[in-house]
């Protein structure tokens, strides 16, 4: 809901961060029950991960995380940005990230394929949680990159509207909660290992 | 007191009905955005949903009324009794009560022009409703949902129902997930930011506590809901391992998921109905609700406690005592915020000057029967003697007591309530009244025996029962009075649908009601209120020199908010006015978003999985059209 | 469970008692608050009190918390801390004997596993005799329930969940499956009987031995047809080449008192008419109509009815 | 104290306790579930030590929520939520809401406290692993 006419600078946060924040609140416990099934499968199993399945490797996930967690950078810049009406930096900002965590997304993909080859969801529980809790987690990284596309094409067609500057703030929170989750998601994915 | 319109007045009230007016016609209901138009289209879907259920229920009941009944096959058996459950939950109470009240009495309760995301609203609508029509097609095609709506798993695995039927459950709530968490986005934002200037978190109805509650509990519930669909999903349709004990998974995990959802699900079905208990009592009682805080925080804390009480669902599966001890605390604690509210009800209308009409009859007929409910719900947190009763017809009559009697009869006594403000027009009290205890004598007769036979050995879900037990004449009895129920329920219905065109003209505000819905015309405006409202008590329409002051506002031009739209916002807090927003009218985008959701869902329910990617794409090309357009579109 | 065959069964009818009490004067005290609303309808406040608004606040606070809270916390100590020792399963070597019992799409299993003896959907143990009861299931999750001797425990696939069985009275009592299990659920009861020790020990000495050999040309004949037919390929007779798993163990049959999970009585005129069409009389069940001749059947029955 | 904290610690009186309870829950379902699943080898937890800790840590938290709730109802004394019971506005904000979710603070954090003390008391009790 754009704000026209506002009384004065604005105390609250606009209704549009409120709705993103609680959706993101549901996100979360989806997550939380994600990890909660995987320990809960833990604890039950004989052992973890099943024989025949070796500890995932540490290495690559660990990085790609902090290369999602850098892009968290340029999104708190873009949103600043958008707050101080500057509509050019901000397309940038959001352009730069949008590379990255590309890039970010294409690599965890390889790995999830890599991953598929040495063993299935199909035959053990292990298989089944471990896949589907990246899946998931790759899904959210998927749509954040779709809303950074549909907010440089907005931005860059609509302009910095009172709609899309709220626009751009809900991006960045979208992004923070991402990456705060990518932590848990791949402390989880690895907790054998470590 | 209700708004007094001077000549001025009317001028100003012409500029607004000419910004506001609705579109017209059949189109103007498909791409509404008006919370009251959506409240509405949410009540007769799902009150037509209700007499699904019902029918459903009453199968059920004949089939039981003597040993050995074979009206139904037991295959159809199982449908039924599952269709039941689901229907009643998730396509007649939750929509029922935060579809259509909520939307419907939130934004005028609050002094709000329309909720927070118009549009959302309407997408929560219409995904409900094609949730519906996608579970009721299982139905129709013969493969409905039969491993009961708790569906628990092996039974629910493909091993042991290899047809489409637990798919359409699995798929049937997801979807219908998706509206339940856009409606509580929209509810907790609404009730945080839309208050009038003045509603301070301590000068709100008690209504809206209730709805926040409801849309908090729904909103942390539905994720597990989903999870474990999804999981069962996965587990039938690509052989996934997460329910089967051979390969390392586990079917408690099921059954811990689901009631993690499941409890609060209680929770979120009876607390709109403390909600709309809660505004109707001050009115017929002419007093202020004992102890309004406490009233309030019991609302929040029981959707909170909720969380922590899921395993009393699980106390006979063998879980350790450790574990099942802390589920038994919280299940007893949780009785507390229950009796608050209880004894804060009954202290007002006795210390009130009570007027027994038909809604304070509902009312008082939810207090006696959410005792009753509450009581066998405490024996039931006693572990030895839940394991005793679990799965048994005590149970259900424990939980019938609860989700009809207390959740299903406020719904019943706010039709009556607000049936004035939504048509203008007087429902007939003498009819009202009858309806009432024929509903209150046949709810006791369908439910009560049910704890004998219970108690006395009847297991849950059996299609039949020997004919030695002793169980023949209460089962007679209850079916018996399913009857004497359902006579009550189609009364109501009659006598509201007779008082539409019959009744006397109401008036804006019959009862004198507290709440700032009857202060505008019945039925309200577009803009729902001329100025937005002075608030400075939870009793907003009791302070008369608020309203003498708004009418003279009205008069003066003041907060009219005529530039489009309108509608302020506030803070979260201290409701402050903090800016003024203009609102969007139509789309059209949602109605076809929630069609490509249906396009997918029933995608991969047959299995085309690149067919539901395509739809997939269509709706995120049918969301970005929707944010083309800012607001006034 | 209200007529208690055994302490724990008991113990829990007595909670039940107390709780039903207790619940009764709340009930009928918010009865009363809500009349006397009714006789006042027309005078604001209370009797007494009048209009202070202290007297309903403090009703509230007490009715509302004090009370509850001290009768739940009493309730939680009694019954989730205390009791729920007392009726949870029994420390294995605190039991005389252990029986396994195994849940079925639709009927119980039963297993004497220190002697190997094998029978279905009804239980023999001593009276005064602590018994461990292992239930488990060999498909879905059923929910083994038999209300005088004590609380229901569920069958769940990769657990062994146990119970325990101490009755004190002689008798037969009724036991039935409390979690929806599918098409039959309703048709998944199975009998206790609460034996003295002599007559139990008899009972499960005959158990332990081989099926009786036909003696009548007729039962000879019934020998041929079941061995023959699939029949074998579902069911066991100890001692012949009938080893079939799928379905209930009939070394014994003729011994039990009940058919397809105490559905039927155990006649030759019933089981004929179960042999003849089963899924008349247990729509779904996993028993086939063999389509065999009347004389087969005959045949068959006396074999049957031969095996004590 | 500026308003920023003041909201804080009412915000703090209000939930303390529940959210102490949220942990306790939490965190004692979990070492059951890790220790008493088959098998009970991988996971040797000394559950009970575990839960005394943990009912107590929750306790004090609770505890000092319940202060803080009272200390500002004393504060915001004639702030009047309750006596507003049958007529009048009651304050403007923030005081009366303050005043008022000190009041929702402290029966919230009794009942979180009454839930931490049963089964903190209750838990310890049982025999661990012993099948309900």
């Amino acid at each position: 809901m754009s704000a026209t006419r506002i009384v004065r600078p604005r105390k609250s946060v606009p209704n549009g961060i409120w709705g993103m924040a609680l959706f993101l609140c549901a996100e979360v416990s989806l997550f939380g029950l994600l990890i909660g099934t995987y320990f809960y499968l833990d604890f039950i199993a004989r052992s973890w991960p099943p024989y025949g399945i070796k500890a995932p490797s540490v290495v690559l996930p660990l990085v790609a995380t902090a290369v999602l967690l850098a892009t968290l950078v340029p999104i708190r810049f873009a949103s600043r940005a958008a707050r101080a009406d500057r509509r050019g930096a901000a397309i940038t900002a959001i352009a730069i990230a949008l590379v990255i965590q590309g890039c970010y997304l294409a690599l965890q993909i390889l790995l999830f394929a890599h991953d598929l080859n040495q063993f299935s969801p199909q035959r053990s529980a292990y298989g089944s949680i471990y896949f589907t809790l990246l899946a998931v987690h790759h899904a959210h990284v998927l749509l954040g990159i779709l809303l950074d596309l549909a907010l440089i094409w907005m931005l860059a067609t609509r302009g910095l509207t009172e709609y899309w500057k709220v626009g751009v703030r809900v991006l960045a929170l979208y992004w923070y909660v991402v990456g705060g989750v990518a932590v848990f998601v791949v402390l989880t994915q690895l907790a054998p290992s470590l | 007191m209700a708004t007094v319109v001077t000549p001025r007045g009317q001028e100003h009230v012409d500029r607004l009905e000419r910004i506001w007016a609705p579109r017209p016609g059949l189109l103007g209901w498909l791409t509404t955005t008006d919370h009251k138009r959506i409240g509405i289209l949410y009540f007769f879907t799902s009150l037509a949903f209700f007499g699904a259920g019902g029918v459903e229920a009453l199968l059920i009941r004949t089939q039981l009324i003597g040993p050995n009944g074979h009206l139904l096959s037991p295959q159809a058996y199982d449908e039924v009794f599952t269709m039941h459950g689901i229907t009643m939950i998730f396509l007649f109470v939750i929509p029922m009560t935060t579809g259509a009240f909520g939307n419907y009495l939130l934004p005028l309760m609050i002094g709000a022009r329309d909720m927070a995301f118009p549009r959302m609203n309407a997408l929560s609508y219409w995904v409900f409703l094609c949730s519906g029509i996608f579970m009721y097609a299982g139905l129709a095609t013969g493969h409905a949902p039969n491993a009961g709506w708790f569906d628990y798993v092996p039974l629910a695995s493909k091993t042991y129902d290899p047809g489409l039927n637990i798919d359409f459950y699995g798929f049937g709530l997801i979807f219908n997930g998706i509206a339940s968490t856009a409606a509580a986005i929209n509810f907790i934002v609404t009730i945080f930011k839309m208050r009038a200037p003045g509603m301070s978190l301590n000068r709100m109805p008690l209504f809206c506590y209730a709805f926040l509650a409801a849309a908090g509990a729904l909103l942390f519930a539905l994720p597990s809901l989903s999870l474990a669909a999804l999981f069962l999903e996965l587990d039938r349709q690509l052989g996934f391992q997460f329910f089967s004990s051979s390969r390392g998974g586990d079917a408690l995990l099921w059954q811990n998921l689901f009631w993690i959802f499941g409890h609060p699900e209680v929770y979120i079905i009876i607390l709109p109905a403390f909600g709309i208990a809660t505004s109707i009592i001050p009115t017929f009682t002419h007093r202020r609700m004992v102890m309004y805080p406490l009233v309030a925080l019991a609302e929040v804390m029981v959707a909170f406690l909720g969380f922590g009480v899921w395993a009393h669902h699980m106390f006979t599966v063998g879980l350790a005592t450790i574990t099942t001890v802390y589920f038994a605390g919280a299940s007893l604690i949780i009785v507390i915020p229950s009796a608050i509210q209880i004894f804060s009800w009954i202290a007002t209308i006795l210390t009130g000057t009570p007027e027994f009409k038909t809604p304070l009859l509902f009312i008082v007929g939810f207090i006696l029967y959410f005792i009753l409910g509450g009581l066998s719900g405490i024996t039931l947190a006693a572990i030895p003697f839940d394991q005793q009763v679990h799965d048994s017809y005590y149970v259900v009559a424990h939980f019938h007591f609860v989700i009809f009697g207390a959740a299903v009869y406020p719904i019943l006594g706010g039709m009556y309530y607000w049936f004035p403000k939504l048509t203008g027009r007087m429902y007939n009290e003498w009819w009202g009244k009858a309806s009432f205890w024929l509903t209150f004598i046949g709810t006791f007769v369908t439910f009560f025996p049910m704890h004998i036979v219970g108690i006395d050995g009847m297991p849950r879900r059996n299609y039949t029962y020997p004919a030695d037990m002793g169980w023949t004449f209460l089962n007679m009895l209850e079916s018996i009075g399913a009857y004497i129920l359902t006579a009550g329920l189609v009364m109501i219905v009659v006598n509201l649908f007779v008082s539409y065109f019959r009744g006397p003209r109401a008036g804006n505000d019959p009862w004198e009601g507290d709440t700032l819905e009857w202060t505008t015309t019945s039925p309200p405006p577009p803009y729902n209120f001329p100025v937005i409202p002075t608030v400075t008590s939870p009793y907003a329409l009791w302070d008369d020199k608020d309203r003498e002051h708004d009418n003279r506002r009205l008069e003066r031009g003041e907060g009219l908010l005529d530039a489009g739209h309108q509608t302020p916002a506030s803070t979260v807090q201290d409701a402050e006015l903090d800016e003024i927003l203009s609102m969007p009218s139509y789309s059209a985008w949602p109605p076809i978003t929630a069609l490509t959701l249906s396009g997918l869902f029933a995608m991969l329910l047959l299995g085309h999985y690149f067919i539901a990617a395509g739809f997939v794409v269509l709706g995120l090309l049918a969301l970005l059209a929707w944010h083309r357009n800012e607001a006034d579109a | 469970m209200l007529a208690p065959a055994s302490k724990q069964s008991h113990d829990i009818e007595v909670l039940w008692w107390w709780m039903l009490g207790a619940a009764v004067v709340v009930f009928f005290g918010a009865v009363a608050l809500l009349g006397m609303a009714w006789f006042r309808r027309g005078t604001r406040g209370l009797p007494l009190f009048g209009e202070r608004e202290s007297v309903p606040q403090a009703m509230v606070i007490g009715f509302g918390v004090v009370i509850p809270v001290v009768t739940l916390v009493v309730l939680f100590g009694v019954s989730d801390v205390y009791m729920v020792g007392q009726t949870s399963p029994p420390n294995p070597r605190s039991t005389a004997m252990t029986i396994d019992v195994i849940g079925h799409q639709w009927w119980w299993e039963i297993r004497y596993p220190a002697t190997g003896a094998v029978t279905a959907n009804e239980i023999h143990i001593p009276v005064d005799t602590r018994v461990n009861i292992v239930a488990t299931t060999a498909d879905v999750i059923h929910s083994l329930w038999v209300p005088p001797i004590n609380r229901k425990i569920d069958m769940i696939p990769g657990y062994r969940n146990r119970l325990l069985f101490d009755a004190d009275k002689l008798g037969v009592y009724r036991g039935q499956c409390a979690q929806f299990c599918g098409l039959q659920h309703a048709h998944m009861a199975l009998k206790v009987f609460v034996q003295t020790p002599v007559a139990f020990r008899a009972w499960l000495q005959n158990m332990t031995k081989p099926a009786d050999q036909p003696v009548t040309a007729l039962q000879r004949a019934g020998e041929h047809v079941f061995m023959t037919s699939s029949c074998a390929s579902c069911h066991t007779i100890g001692g012949t080449s009938a080893q079939g798993t799928v379905g209930p163990n009939l070394t014994h049959l003729a011994t039990r008192t009940s058919l397809a999970a105490d559905t039927i009585a155990n006649t030759p005129s019933e089981l004929a008419a179960w042999i003849r069409n089963p899924q008349a009389i247990k729509p779904g069940d996993r028993m086939p109509d063999l389509g065999l001749s009347r004389t087969a059947i005959t045949a068959l029955v006396a074999y049957l009815d031969g095996l004590h | 104290m500026s308003a920023r904290t003041t909201n804080l610690l009412v915000w703090f009186g209000v939930v303390g306790g529940g959210l102490a309870w949220a942990v306790q829950f939490v965190a004692n379902l979990a070492f059951g579930w890790a220790r008493c699943n088959p098998p009970v080898t991988r996971w040797a937890l000394p559950v009970h030590g575990w839960e005394i800790a943990l009912s107590a840590g929750a306790l004090v938290i609770g505890l000092a929520s319940l202060g803080t709730a009272i200390l500002i109802l004393v504060r915001t004394k004639g702030g009047g939520v309750l006596q507003q019971g049958l007529r009048g506005e009651g304050p403007a904000p923030p005081i009366g809401r303050i005043n008022f979710l000190a009041v929702v603070g402290i029966v919230v954090n009794f009942l979180a406290i009454a839930i931490i003390v049963i089964t903190g008391i209750g838990a310890p009790m049982l025999q661990v692993c012993k099948q309900s």
